[in-house]
């Protein structure tokens, strides 16, 4: 059989997101809504027993970006979640096993498990001077500087789909990147683009919130 | 016997709008007995029907109905009057079944316009889950000979044209069970009428009196209470009363007063919410049912759209009410009814629910002698409310729990077997 | 003819402006600023609508908000307050509630009979003959009140919600109200002021010159504010636990209406004052208004009420209308001092006061009579906050009782003063309110896991040392020597109110139930405390006595657009679903999951997966990851089955049941390592079962160590089922020997798929076929799914849907729990039997468990075949006894089986009928009873499996 | 929509949150019999008064806690006034 040579291996950074999209904006570049879904998306898993939270460098709710790019999140009370650009997951991963050692659900003091998410979660990231406001339609958090600095972490709801969140300012510039289940991907989308029309983006057909 | 009050009739009416003549009171305030042959707690449609049955079908006349409030506060003048018998379990629909023939002969029975409006009652299938368990309950109900069928969405666009039965919505109407015989009620009216009735007869309609306290002697419970003790009377803001019977008609407060008799209760209470909008002309001429979008509605003659939903998720015995129901509950009705978006929201209020785990009533004799539960009928209450008053009057004077009523005893929740009304039960107005 | 007045000092409206409209088809102008009340008054109109009942000529009463006369149709809107809504240009505003016209009304005739038409009459008659109610009733709904909603073409527009967290909200825009604001403000809270009118400033707007000054200087201070968002022409609606908010935003420019919601520190609850009707005989016919309308039309809109005035004054606004009307050329021919017991007896005239009785028996001609009798407190805001307010009589009003520490009042509704004092306290009451958000306010920033520390100290606490504001003594004038209205929309008298009350409606609640008072639009604004006092006369008591009704949300109507807003309603789509959309897939909507449910022929496609093989798309299919030492212990608790010996590439069938023995939910379990597992449950039961692990895992064994992640999206879910799908997967599958022995029935496999490497590949057989389940990451999923088209192409794969699935899964006989079960199915009911053990130290239900198997009497699931192999009974057809109509079971599952040519189903039926060759009786829906056979087996294709363990 | 204070999220709006009902022991099921077993499925103190329920910070940090919270005015112990 010679079909099985035509395949190779998959790259990973060939990932269909569930948003096929480009970046929607503001004529005044006031917002701007991004796919991110290719985000590279690593979780880490261990009670605070395990020393992972002095590992990893940050606690529950906060955010620290390593030298390398990748931004490390408190996203659970006993969970972390690594992002970084599309591809990085068996290096992230590779990277944590010199750290943890075993990670596949081993038995022990350091009881840590660590699993790739890329394709698990659909993710986009909302920026600009009004993405606080456009946010705040649909999400009911207190997003002001003083509860959700630049570097939270923090799950919500946006639009009925529960999310995780990290504001991740971005030169200056106010962003949220929002990770939710890939499925709802497209929805989410669709959710936060709509409450963006009132600062000025306008959504191409096809993408509009049903019910209006 | 009391003196029967004048009759209500048009003439009536004629003759006292030329003499300007005052109409007696419907029921009075009488001064408190120490001792009642049966003490009824909770003034409500519930305690009242089963006063009035005690006296006007077993001759049981000294009978006192206490209520801490004014009669018909609680979940009498709460709920959204919707009345139906097309239940999923036999048990179930006999039951409904006989409250909806005493709703029917009622006006005349109490001579008080009830202003029954058999309109029928719609129950939408969005899924095809949801048009399984119409036709189950279409099914158990024709072999009891109710008027209950499955019909299509087109059918369904007949019976109110104003509901969207495109099928490329977020929640298409794939059908629905049609039930001809329901309606809606003036509920005030019902509470009226069995406290007119009742008083006729004697019945002492106690209200601003609170109960403190059940007294039971001779229970396996602390202070003589609970299982194997015998009720001998009430403690209430007034005074105490003596009593061989006392009956728990309390609704949303069963378990409190319970308590005092030292019987743990099955339930946990919630509020259940409603609202009306402002009037607008009569468009709506059904009452319309989604259990998948948790929401019934109907029309009232003066032109309001009463809503009603399934019960807040979380247990409290608050009424206050929350925006968070107003904003799902037009949600979902613009769903139905994308039309309608300009109609008001004018008032919202709320009632508190006995919850049972099989979404089925608690009634009748219980393991302290003389001490009757009527209670657990979550969001149903007012459908059943005839029907409970007259069976729960039987089984006083009996002795013996009612047939009607025999599949709603608190032994089951011991046994192990409890009421299949929970499937069909979601939001089931 | 024009009732415009000259340009009056502080009028809000733009004569440069012309708005046209039209009034009941006539063309009418008025300008920017004019509302639509002041518009048509401008016009010299008299008469605005008729009322509900008796459907009398009514006029302007209050001109604002609460007016129950003005109540109008503008195109397709029903019930808007013309008293309060901008006008607009091009708007077609109609009178509601008449027929034919407003001018001749034939529910007029009503007036005639209105001594028969008493409160509550209709409990009181058509009981008889009983077949002409529904006759009556007709009739009746043709009186109901109120406009037309154009059901049939209005859309829901594009309302809008947004979510805020003011440490200070503000209700009411007045001079206590901007005081409030604006303290709080300064001392470092952040402050949302909502004003209900078109502007800041409250009664200084329609006030004197120095009045108007003060307000203009304050609302400028709030605009200019950066603490302080001012939000104009909208309403705070409600206040519930926790100070949760709403707020009712008009005039925006991307939503008619939009709801604010608000999680307020604080709330600052500043409405001023309502002004009180006084009730006499004729106290709604036309020309009769209050104090405060007077003024606003004048004032604010340059409007001539009226030409000969009688005034009856009991405070000072009643003396500035006096000023007022004088100034603009009214002729004044009575001013009676209610301080001094003058009262006004009756007034005569239909569609304008024609004449006024006095209570010194004078009898004058006048078109116009102003009264200034008191106000009403609208304490909504604090009754839903639990307050209950109780009366002064020194006073003549409500005052609160006991508020949370949440709430401040100020203004009117606490006390009486000038502008400068009530300014003053309001300004007061926003330090207090400043301090004890921002104490709140800091615990919570100390408390957030996502804020930084407080990098500010905690205020200390501030004690409430206001000073309180006067309550300047008022007389009570409620009623004169005549009776009057009450309750103008729901057009209730106080005579009606008394006869209530002596028929046993003694308290207020049941008065208003019975009477319908204060349950009309303006929800008791106006008439509570009419409504009390005329109750006090009647069950002769005193005011205090009576109490007042509750107060419930909202304080003004919103829209249900509004209160829907944008609706989120998610839907979840697989990483397939587009390939599904573009190649004809019917969509069926799961749950919150969008599915194919077929591609033009389910019978064909449930053929096709027999005969040669399908592809499934199954990614709602729940998915968890479990990792860990302890997962087979976790298994063993959740399952009703035994899991401690399942081999490292084996897969399992398991069942779940609740604490109370009913089966919940089910799954296979694959072993995917030492300690890594795959487990997956329904697609509706996915998050309940991910919530119910963690549960036992937090709460009861914390100390096992297992890791549970939701990989349900992740991991694109795809069945390829049918006789040749190991040839079509050894095509493309890399690394795994896929032979019957190496991979065989019930075991996993983790390779790489069409060059996607983490692949989970399981082999099991919901369809009854040789299968195998795919799980591929998503990212990747169309890739695989789009080769295992090519690559089988010749061995004839094709797409299926859900229906043939179902078709398939029947045929096979695995039942669905929810459909083949319901709410009370234990595990014996579903056939469990050999798979349930019984002697574990726990497993979730076990007693209950236990007991179920004890028993004799529980349902069973059979098979059943129908005698007549075309006869498809309904899903949910009962089993009935013979010709009777005893019911022993019903029908759960049925479909027309291709493979076998015939009927298939599953059925609950009685214990008694379970024995396989029983014969049963099924009720079809049209009224048939047909024969049936119960089967040896719940599978009617194959019932060995030998199909699937080739 | 009541504020729940989440241990670890902290004050989070109850509507991102599951209320779990009254907390009720669970009986050792290889030991309890049916009538007490019925009784921790079915009996409940529901008081008018504090309670101490479990919620599921389904929307934060997916912890199950308890807290006490009185059924008559959802006042919540250890947080301000309702």
């Amino acid at each position: 059989m010679s079909i099985r040579k035509e395949h190779g291996n998959v790259s990973e950074t060939t990932f269909n997101s569930p948003v096929d999209i480009g970046p929607l904006s503001a004529p005044d570049g006031s917002v701007t809504v991004a796919d991110a879904a290719s985000t590279t998306k690593v979780q880490i898993r261990g009670g605070a027993d395990t020393g992972a939270a002095a590992e990893l460098g940050v606690g529950y709710g906060r955010s620290q970006r390593r030298a390398d790019g990748a931004l490390v999140c408190g996203t659970r009370p006993d969970e972390w979640t690594i992002y970084a650009g599309a591809g990085q997951a068996s290096a992230i991963t590779a990277a944590l096993s010199e750290v943890f050692g075993h990670f596949q659900g081993e038995p022990g003091e350091g009881f840590v498990t660590v699993i790739d998410i890329t394709h698990g979660r659909a993710m986009l990231r909302i920026s600009g001077s009004n993405a606080t406001a456009a946010l705040n339609k649909i999400c009911n958090l207190d997003l002001s500087d003083e509860l959700t600095p630049d570097g939270a972490v923090f799950s919500a709801s946006v639009g009925n789909v529960g999310c995780d969140l990290v504001r991740d300012d971005e030169g200056g510039q106010t962003s949220f990147l929002i990770g939710c289940e890939r499925s709802f991907g497209k929805f989410l989308f669709i959710a936060v683009a709509d409450a963006c029309t009132e600062f000025g983006l306008s959504v191409p057909h096809g993408w509009e919130l049903h019910g209006h | 016997m009391g003196k029967r009050p004048p009759k209500y009739s048009a003439g009536a009416l004629i003759k006292h709008g030329l003499t300007r003549g005052d109409w007696p009171r419907m029921w009075r305030r009488p001064e408190m007995r120490s001792s009642y042959d049966v003490v009824i707690i909770g003034g409500g449609l519930h305690g009242l029907a089963t006063a009035y049955y005690l006296a006007e079908n077993h001759g049981i006349t000294n009978v006192a109905v206490v209520d801490k409030g004014y009669i018909g506060g609680g979940g009498s003048g709460r709920n959204t009057a919707i009345v139906r018998s097309n239940y999923l379990t036999p048990e179930g629909v006999a039951f409904y079944d006989r409250s909806l023939d005493l709703y029917n002969t009622m006006a005349t029975d109490l001579n008080l316009n009830i202003m029954f409006s058999k309109r029928g009652h719609l129950t939408l299938a969005h899924t095809d889950s949801a048009l399984r368990t119409m036709h189950w309950r279409a099914e158990v109900n024709k072999l009891q000979g109710i008027d209950s069928s499955v019909i299509d969405a087109q059918e369904v666009k007949k019976q109110a044209p104003s509901l969207d039965v495109s099928q490329n919505t977020r929640y298409p109407i794939l059908g629905a069970l049609h039930h001809p015989p329901g309606g809606i009620v003036r509920h005030d009216a019902v509470v009226w009428g069995y406290a007119r009735g009742a008083d006729v007869h004697d019945v002492h309609i106690l209200q601003e009196t609170e109960v403190l306290d059940i007294m039971v002697e001779g229970g396996s419970g602390p202070g003589g209470k609970g299982a194997g003790g015998k009720v001998t009377g009430v403690k209430t803001s007034r005074g105490d009363i003596s009593a061989p019977i006392v009956v728990n008609c309390t609704a949303g407060w069963a378990s409190l007063i319970s308590n005092m008799a030292g019987v743990p209760l099955p339930i946990t209470t919630h509020p259940l919410q409603a609202a009306v909008t402002e009037p607008c002309k009569v468009f709506l001429p059904t009452v319309v049912v989604s259990g998948s979008l948790h929401v019934y509605v109907s029309q009232t003659d003066r032109g309001e759209l009463v809503f009603g939903a399934s019960v807040d998720p979380v247990g409290t015995y608050r009424v206050n009410g929350t925006l968070e129901f107003t904003e799902e509950l037009a949600g979902h009705v613009l769903e139905l009814m994308p039309g309608i978006s300009k109609m008001r929201l004018l008032r919202q209020w709320s009632g508190l629910c006995d919850m049972t785990p099989d979404y089925s009533p608690v009634m009748g004799n219980t393991p302290v002698e003389g001490y009757l539960v009527d209670v657990g009928w979550g969001t149903y209450g007012f459908k059943a409310g005839p029907v409970a008053g007259e069976t729960l009057a039987e089984t006083i004077a009996t002795g013996r729990n009612a047939d009607l009523i025999s599949a709603f005893g608190i032994e089951r929740f011991t046994e192990g077997d409890l009421v299949g009304e929970k499937g069909a039960a979601a939001v089931g107005h | 003819m024009s009732n415009r007045l000259t340009a009056q000092p502080g009028e809000i409206i733009d004569r440069s402006t012309s708005l046209s409209f039209t009034w009941n088809g006539k063309a009418v102008t008025g300008h920017q600023g004019d509302t639509i009340a002041s518009a048509i008054a401008a016009s010299g109109v008299d008469v605005f609508g008729r009322s509900m009942k008796y459907h009398r000529k009514r006029g302007i009463l209050t001109a604002d908000h609460w007016d129950p006369n003005l109540f109008v149709q503008v195109g397709d809107e029903p019930n808007v307050r013309a008293g309060s809504r901008r006008l607009e240009a091009g708007m077609v505003v109609s009178t509601q509630n008449v027929w034919p016209s407003l001018e001749f009304d034939l529910g007029a005739a009503n007036q005639l009979v209105g001594r028969f038409l008493s409160s509550g009459f209709y409990y009181k008659t058509f009981m008889r003959p009983k077949f002409l109610w529904p006759l009556y009733q007709k009739v009746l709904k043709k009186f109901a009140p109120g406009g037309r909603i154009h059901w049939e073409t209005s859309t829901h527009d594009a309302y809008d919600k947004r979510y805020v967290h003011p440490d200070v909200l503000v209700a009411g825009g007045g001079p206590a109200g901007m005081g409030a604001a604006l303290a709080a403000a300064d001392n470092g809270a952040s402050v949302l002021l909502v004003e209900q009118y078109g502007d800041l400033g409250g009664h200084l707007l329609w006030g004197d010159d120095a009045q108007r000054a003060q307000g203009a200087d304050l609302a400028a201070a709030c605009r200019a504010h950066a603490n302080i968002e001012v939000l104009v022409d909208s309403t705070v609606t409600g206040r519930y636990d926790h100070n949760w908010i709403s707020v009712m935003q008009r005039s925006h420019d991307i939503a008619p209406e939009r709801l604010i919601k608000a999680r307020a520190g604080v709330m600052v609850v500043a409405p001023g004052l309502v002004e009180r009707p006084y009730v006499f005989a004729g106290n709604d016919t036309p020309g009769v208004i209050l104090s405060g309308a007077a003024r606003r039309l004048i004032n604010l809109w340059a409007v001539k009420p009226g030409n000969r005035a009688v005034v009856m004054s009991a405070n000072a606004d009643g003396d500035a209308a006096v000023a007022d009307l004088e100034r603009v050329g009214v002729e004044v021919v009575a001013v009676l001092d209610a301080r001094k017991g003058e009262s006004i007896v009756s007034v005569e005239g239909k569609s304008r006061v024609s004449k006024v009785a006095l209570s010194d028996g004078r009898t004058l001609n006048a078109d116009l009579v102003v009264t200034a009798t008191g106000w009403t407190a609208p304490t909504s805001l604090l009754n839903m906050a639990g307050d209950r307010p109780v009366y002064d009589a020194t006073a003549a009003r409500y005052f609160s009782n006991s508020l949370p520490s949440n709430i401040l009042a100020t203004g009117g509704i606490t006390g009486d003063g000038s502008t400068a004092e009530l300014e003053a306290h309001g300004r007061a009451t926003g330090v207090l309110a400043a301090n004890r958000a921002l104490r709140r306010r800091h615990d919570r920033v100390a408390q957030t896991a996502r804020s930084n520390d407080p990098a500010w100290d905690k205020p200390a606490e501030m004690a409430d040392s206001r000073t309180p504001l006067n309550r300047v003594p008022h007389p009570e004038c409620y009623r004169s020597t005549t009776h009057g209205m009450v309750d103008f929309s729901e057009d209730v008298s106080s005579k009606d109110l008394i006869q209530a009350s002596k028929e046993g409606f003694d308290s207020i609640e049941l008065m208003k139930r019975y009477t319908t008072v204060t349950m009309g639009p303006s929800q008791g604004k106006l008439e509570t405390v009419n409504a009390a006092a005329v109750l006090a006369e009647a069950n002769q008591v005193s005011m205090a006595e009576i109490g007042t009704t509750v107060w419930r949300p909202p304080f003004a109507p919103i829209t249900l657009g509004a209160l829907a807003g944008r609706i989120h309603e998610p839907v979840r789509r697989s990483a397939l679903q587009d390939w599904h959309d573009a190649h004809g897939a019917a969509p069926l909507l799961a749950g919150q999951w969008v599915r194919p449910d077929h591609y033009g022929d389910p019978m064909g496609e449930a053929d096709n997966v027999r005969n040669n093989v399908g592809l499934i798309d199954v990614t709602p299919l729940g998915k968890l990851d479990l990792r860990g030492p302890d997962v087979s212990k976790l298994l063993e608790l959740v399952y009703v089955n035994k899991w401690s010996k399942l081999d490292i590439g084996r897969v399992r069938y398991g069942t779940m049941v609740a604490e109370d023995g009913v089966v919940s939910d089910d799954g296979v379990t694959g072993r995917l390592g030492e300690y890594h597992w795959l487990m997956t449950c329904t697609s509706s039961g996915a998050g309940a079962v991910w919530e119910m692990l963690e549960d036992w895992l937090q709460t009861y064994r914390p100390e096992w160590q297992v890791h549970v992640t939701a990989v349900t999206g992740g991991l694109t879910s795809i069945n390829v089922a049918g006789p040749h799908s190991r040839t079509l997967l050894e095509r493309i599958v890399e690394d795994v020997d896929l032979s019957a022995d190496a991979f065989p029935y019930f075991s996993v496999r983790q390779g790489t798929v069409a060059g996607v490497s983490d692949c989970i590949i399981w082999r099991i057989g919901f369809t009854g076929e040789l299968s195998y389940e795919v799980h591929v990451p998503s990212g990747h999923a169309l890739h695989v799914w789009e080769e295992l088209l090519a690559q089988g192409e010749d061995l004839g794969c094709r797409p299926f849907g859900v229906e043939a699935q179902r078709i398939l899964r029947l045929e096979k006989g695995h039942y669905i729990v929810g459909q083949d079960t319901d709410g009370l199915s234990k595990a014996p009911t579903a056939g469990l039997g050999g798979l349930v053990k019984l002697d574990k130290p726990d497993t979730i239900g076990l007693p209950e468990l236990k007991a179920a198997y004890e028993r004799t009497d529980l349902p069973i699931l059979v098979g059943v075949q129908t005698d007549d192999p075309e006869i498809v009974p309904e899903e949910a057809a009962q089993i009935v006894d013979g010709g009777s109509n005893t019911i022993l079971g019903r029908i759960t599952s049925s479909r027309m089986s291709p493979t076998l040519g015939r009927s298939v189903c599953l059925a609950q039926v009685d214990p008694s009928l379970a024995a396989a060759g029983s014969s049963i009786t099924v009720l079809l829906a049209d009224g048939r009873r047909v024969t049936a056979t119960v089967q040896e087996h719940h599978a009617h294709v194959d019932p060995e499996g030998a199909r699937q363990r080739v | 929509m009541i504020v729940v204070p989440c241990p670890n999220c902290g004050p989070r709006n109850s509507g991102d949150l599951r209320n779990c009902g009254e907390l009720v022991p669970r009986p050792d099921p290889s030991t309890a019999s049916l009538v007490e077993w019925r009784e921790y499925l079915y009996m409940r103190k529901n008081p008018a008064d504090w309670v101490t329920e479990t919620w599921y910070c389904r929307g934060g940090c997916r912890r199950y806690f308890t807290i006490e919270r009185n059924t008559a005015t959802n006042e919540i112990r250890g947080q301000e006034a309702s």
